[in-house]
């Protein structure tokens, strides 16, 4: 399988995610932003970081980039495409996936290790997970509090466009558990076709147990196969 | 020619920020205070002389890339 | 402009330096070489008052590549790779402004790290704040940390080890010291030293504004009559520019176009291009129209003071512009040839077509002053706690008004402001006793930790110094790291007061014989002096960064409990010294009476059989003691593991606050499997290891024999509490 | 009553974040553009009739709590 990550001025878990993607048998290019053509790819990563220091806006600069009108295209014709926490925030800005990312809401930067629910694996990110698992990865973020209008909300329920929310070990979903104050305890969402996932939390960072835990390897290996 | 562009959250959007920043407020005592809301004030100065132009430029902007308008409204005002 | 005695004041020059400077110049100096005498005879770039006692320190073991006088000290850890490393403090420019000084603080000590062709791979912080009740520490405290973190986090270099404390004595003053490490290919590593005559010097980064210009707001007024608009302003860091400039840095270091580089710290301009042709022993022409400048109408004077941050001086090899440029053009950062070497052996400023300045280089470097000041030797504090004349206190009382103060509790509010993960090699995280950092794509790691005492260095500086060096050692022990060397950053009160030049002194002879005796070497450090107001000078506080390594990953440890029912083992001998302890500084607010004695032999010995205990796979968990005894020792265990212990009482006639809450040295606790234990008490004895076997692990409480028992999960909450109630959290 | 407080930085202090605006939109096509700085804008709503008083009130919060005074200056305005 041929991934692609993206790299823009600021990005800083490219090198992490390109790591476990080459750990995990993916052939691996790494994308300047400046570029204007794309490699062929089956996975397009936008990865984590402060892509241009996350001024104005988390996320905003960089989807003016060269390369994002790229990603859009590829992912308008159902390339699979993941954004990791700075990823997930650029997504949002292309439009690729609709709601905002705000403040956490205590007003500090988050990092820690929490739970999380699969909530939906029939999609090609999720698939190796069993629904409801719940699995332990590491969030590092300022702006990682998903919101969005309430029809909105009401159609990721319904088309079952959530794959995971914030919880506790024991798998409760409730406002303790929630980490920085998403609507509903988002903390990964889909596009409609599922082939463009967002999400907070770092799956990249959970791929080796003497690390930290081995929860995110199931990740990139259901997009394997 | 300088101007302000104002740039605030959409009503519905919830604002942690400004609710932080309200309740610190009230918890340090002022009592008078009902509501707050933040947002993002930017001033630019543009080599041009045409207000009208200007004008239309900023517009450009908010829309290309100050302003995420699904979530934010702005105003534009000549300082 | 005619130079008045109050400008020359103002400049924080004595009237005899003044002369000096004439002497040195054969004439009186214009305003603008006054500035950069200034900048440069200034304590904090001359070490006039310190480096006749620096000098004293060991500095080179067999894996020290570099030692002190580069931009950071750099070790060879195997194969090819080295570790690059120094600690820095940004003390007072963290009191005016927390947030931005801390994070100025970090963005500056990356540079020196990346400066020397290392990639940093992890951040550590020693902060000290003022008695929590004081009404400024809350502020100082949140923007500090949220300062640290929102550099660290943003250029994305994990922040992995810190001590955050309290104490009284920093009301007036906080320390914010920070600490880089990075890691380097041996064969690559980048000095400051120029070579060559005519090469192009090259100035790279952000733009000059006037940020932190010293000492200039009163003499601007002068010339000026905008005064308002020429006020010294803060430093504002840009973690997104230096990230940039970090990467466009390392890219131009794999080729062969740098013949020396040096950031821009302190006195900016000045000190990099004046040490850079120093070291050389070359001269330095610059041309300061070609100064990119953030503002207009800067003066020679701004420009060459100025402490705008994320900016680099580079000397290239001939022809190599076009090349570097493109780099440089590519992370969209100024790239301006400013000015060449020369033979002179002068800093010499050009400026509108005319010769602005001309300075001897040596004038500003080995001529500046040096100062061996008066000191004097401390006495022994006489004073022995005697418990019996103290209030009496409840034991279990004690213990959980210790786990629940500020300085105990459990510091996650702070560490969860940080990124400990990025860039994915981070085995173990702020909390154990060292982090451990993996080597990327290797099979070993580095452990690396930052220390400080400053109560024992206050009561004894040469017994506390002494003992710092072996917290820091081991701490790195406990993680089954090999120490290697230390960083210091010296942070004392006013050095023209003999009595605090006494505590430097000896302090520096404390840290002296402890990293002679270990081999463990001071590779690389800072000084900070005039910590305090007038009369009220901060206790003495180095703080020590330790660096070792572990050669095989599967070995390290960490101080968790694994397993139910395993013995736990003491190791090291307790007297019950309760003078400065935790104990009675928290309970009784007494700061009387000598600090632990520290045995260097029993330190070493001690340390040695960890290791090879560890590294022959026979411990389960392992926690140093230090500051709280073993008692906080092992609750730390406990309540990072979640499981609990039974303690015996200890057979001799110990009174328990002393056996419990005594901190003598060079001791440990250990886990171990029961069916183990005969072998191990054979290595023990077979090596004249002192050892008592304390008790068990077991689930859900946490008990000392008859004196105390209590659940694991309150412990917990108890040891959780303060920060949340402090910053109002739960009102 | 409704006010409104403009919060920018001081003249000579550096905005990281305004400056990389500036070059994104000049990147973007904008060439008029010559100068952009970036402030916050927080918008307050008082139970409060006299002016004067809510103006007092208001001051004060921008010195404990809204204003950094090392690095920043504000304006208050009635809206
Ligand atoms: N306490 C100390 N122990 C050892 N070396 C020190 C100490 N303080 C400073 N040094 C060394 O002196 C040199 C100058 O330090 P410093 O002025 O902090 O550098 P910078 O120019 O990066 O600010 C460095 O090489 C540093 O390692
Ligand atoms: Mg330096």
């Amino acid at each position: 399988m041929n991934s692609s990550v993206i790299v823009f001025p600021g990005s800083n878990c490219d090198r992490d995610v390109a790591t476990a993607l080459t750990k995990l048998q993916f052939k691996n290019k790494m994308v300047w932003h400046k570029d204007n053509v794309l490699p062929k790819s089956d996975l397009i990563v936008i990865p984590g970081g402060f892509s241009y220091g996350d001024y104005l806006r988390s996320g905003a600069i960089a989807a003016k980039s060269n390369i994002l009108k790229e990603v859009v295209k590829a992912a308008n014709s159902g390339c699979l495409v993941l954004g990791i926490c700075n990823g997930f925030q650029i997504l949002i800005e292309t439009g690729l996936l609709q709601g905002a990312l705000l403040r956490n809401k205590n007003l500090k930067f988050i990092s820690k290790d929490v739970h999380l629910k699969i909530i939906n694996n029939n999609n090609n990110f999720c698939k190796k997970y069993k629904k409801n698992n719940i699995i332990n990865l590491n969030i590092a973020h300022n702006e990682g509090n998903y919101f969005t209008k309430k029809d909105h909300l009401k159609e990721l329920e319904d088309k079952d466009l959530i794959a995971f929310k914030y919880c506790n070990k024991d798998g409760l979903v409730n406002e303790s558990t929630n980490p920085n104050g998403s609507i509903s305890n988002i903390a990964g969402i889909l596009n409609n076709k599922k082939n463009i996932l967002g999400m907070m939390p770092h799956p990249e960072r959970m791929v080796d147990n003497l690390i930290s835990n081995s929860d995110g390897v199931e990740l990139f290996t259901s997009i394997l196969n | 020619m300088k101007f302000a562009v104002i740039i605030t959250l959409k009503k519905d959007v919830l604002d942690p920020q400004g609710k932080v920043i309200e309740q610190t407020l009230q918890s340090m005592g002022v009592n008078s205070l009902k509501n707050l809301r933040q947002g993002k004030y930017i001033e630019l100065e543009l080599n041009e002389t045409d207000e009208k132009k200007a004008h239309n430029s900023i517009e450009d902007m908010c829309k290309k890339l100050l302003v995420n308008l699904i979530i934010e409204e702005y105003k534009i005002k000549k300082i | 402009m005619k130079i008045t005695n109050d400008i020359i004041e103002s400049h924080g020059l004595k009237l005899e330096e003044y002369s000096k400077i004439k002497l040195l110049l054969s004439r009186e100096p214009n305003f603008l070489e006054l500035g950069i005498f200034s900048a440069m005879w200034n304590e904090h770039c001359s070490y006039k008052s310190s480096k006749v006692h620096l000098k004293k320190l060991p500095i080179k073991n067999k894996n020290v590549i570099q030692g002190p006088g580069e931009n950071a000290g750099v070790i060879d850890i195997g194969d090819d790779d080295a570790i690059v490393f120094k600690i820095e403090s940004h003390n007072h420019p963290s009191f005016i402004e927390p947030y931005q000084g801390a994070a100025t603080g970090v963005g500056g000590i990356l540079r020196d790290v990346f400066t020397m062709g290392a990639r940093p791979i992890a951040l550590l912080n020693s902060i000290h704040f003022g008695d929590p009740k004081n009404k400024k520490t809350k502020n100082l405290l949140n923007g500090v940390v949220s300062g640290i973190g929102g550099y660290g986090n943003c250029i994305g270099i994990p922040t992995v080890a810190g001590e955050t404390k309290f104490n009284s004595t920093y009301n007036e003053n906080i320390l914010v010291n920070a600490m880089a490490v990075g890691l380097a290919n041996k064969k690559k590593i980048f000095y400051s030293k120029a070579k060559g005559i005519n090469k192009p010097v090259v100035y790279v980064g952000s733009k000059t504004g006037r940020d932190g210009i010293h000492g200039a707001s009163m003499a601007s007024a002068e010339f000026d009559e905008n005064t308002e608009e020429k006020k010294p302003t803060v430093q504002v860091g840009d973690p997104f520019t230096e990230k940039l400039l970090m990467e466009a840095c390392l890219e131009l270091m794999k080729k062969d176009s740098i013949i020396s580089i040096q950031d821009m710290g302190a006195a900016g301009l000045t000190s990099s291009s004046v040490e850079m042709a120093h070291k050389g022993n070359l001269g330095i022409e610059l041309d300061l129209d070609k100064v990119p400048c953030r503002e207009e109408n800067m003066s020679p004077y701004e420009m060459m003071l100025s402490e705008s941050q994320e900016r680099m001086l580079i000397i290239l090899e001939d022809g190599k512009e076009n090349e570097a440029k493109k780099i440089f053009n590519k992370w969209d950062l100024d790239f301006v040839v400013i000015g060449k070497t020369t033979d002179t052996k002068n800093l010499s400023l050009k400026y509108k077509n005319k010769t602005v300045a001309t300075i001897p280089i040596e004038a500003l470097s080995s001529k500046a002053p040096l100062y061996d000041r008066k000191w004097t030797k401390k006495k022994l504090d006489k004073k022995k706690i005697n418990l019996k004349d103290l209030k009496k206190i409840k034991f279990d009382d004690a213990f959980f008004k210790i786990i629940s103060s500020p300085n105990h509790s459990n510091k996650k509010w702070v560490t969860e402001q940080f990124d400990q993960m990025v860039m994915g090699d981070t085995i173990e995280r702020s909390g154990t006793n060292a982090a451990v950092v993996k080597i990327h794509g290797k099979e070993k790691a580095i452990a690396v930790t930052v220390d400080s005492s400053a109560n024992y260095c206050k009561s004894h500086p040469l017994s506390g110094g002494k003992q710092i060096v072996c917290e820091s050692w081991r701490n790195l022990v406990a993680v089954g790291a090999k120490p290697i060397a230390i960083t210091n950053c010296l942070n004392f009160g006013n050095p023209e007061n003999p009595e605090i030049m006494g505590q430097f002194a000896e302090n520096i002879l404390g840290i002296k014989e402890a990293c002679e005796f270990l081999d463990y070497p001071v590779v690389s450090g800072n000084v900070s002096f005039y910590n305090g107001t007038n009369k009220n000078n901060i206790f003495p506080t180095p703080v020590i960064g330790g660096v070792g390594l572990i050669q095989n990953i599967n070995r390290i440890q960490n101080h968790r409990f694994k397993k139910i029912d395993s013995q736990i083992i003491l190791i090291g001998k307790t007297f019950g010294h309760l003078n400065q302890s935790v104990f009675i500084n928290e309970l009784y607010n007494l700061y009387d009476g000598m600090p632990p004695e520290v045995n260097l032999l029993n330190e070493k010995n001690n340390g040695d059989i960890i290791l090879k205990l560890i590294n022959a796979g026979n411990i389960r968990s392992v926690h140093d003691v230090s500051a709280g005894g073993i008692i906080l020792a092992l609750a730390e265990m406990s309540l990072s593991s979640n499981i609990g212990i039974k303690i015996n009482k200890p057979k001799k006639l110990y009174n328990l606050f002393n056996y419990f809450f005594g901190e003598d040295q060079s001791r440990y606790l250990i886990e171990v499997d029961k069916n183990n234990y005969p072998k191990i008490e054979k290595i023990l004895k077979d090596n004249n290891i002192y050892f008592d076997n304390i008790g068990v692990t077991q689930e859900e409480y946490f008990e000392l024999d008859k004196v105390l028992k209590i659940n694991v999960k309150e412990l917990y909450e108890l040891n959780n509490r303060w920060y949340n109630n402090f910053n109002g959290l739960n009102s």
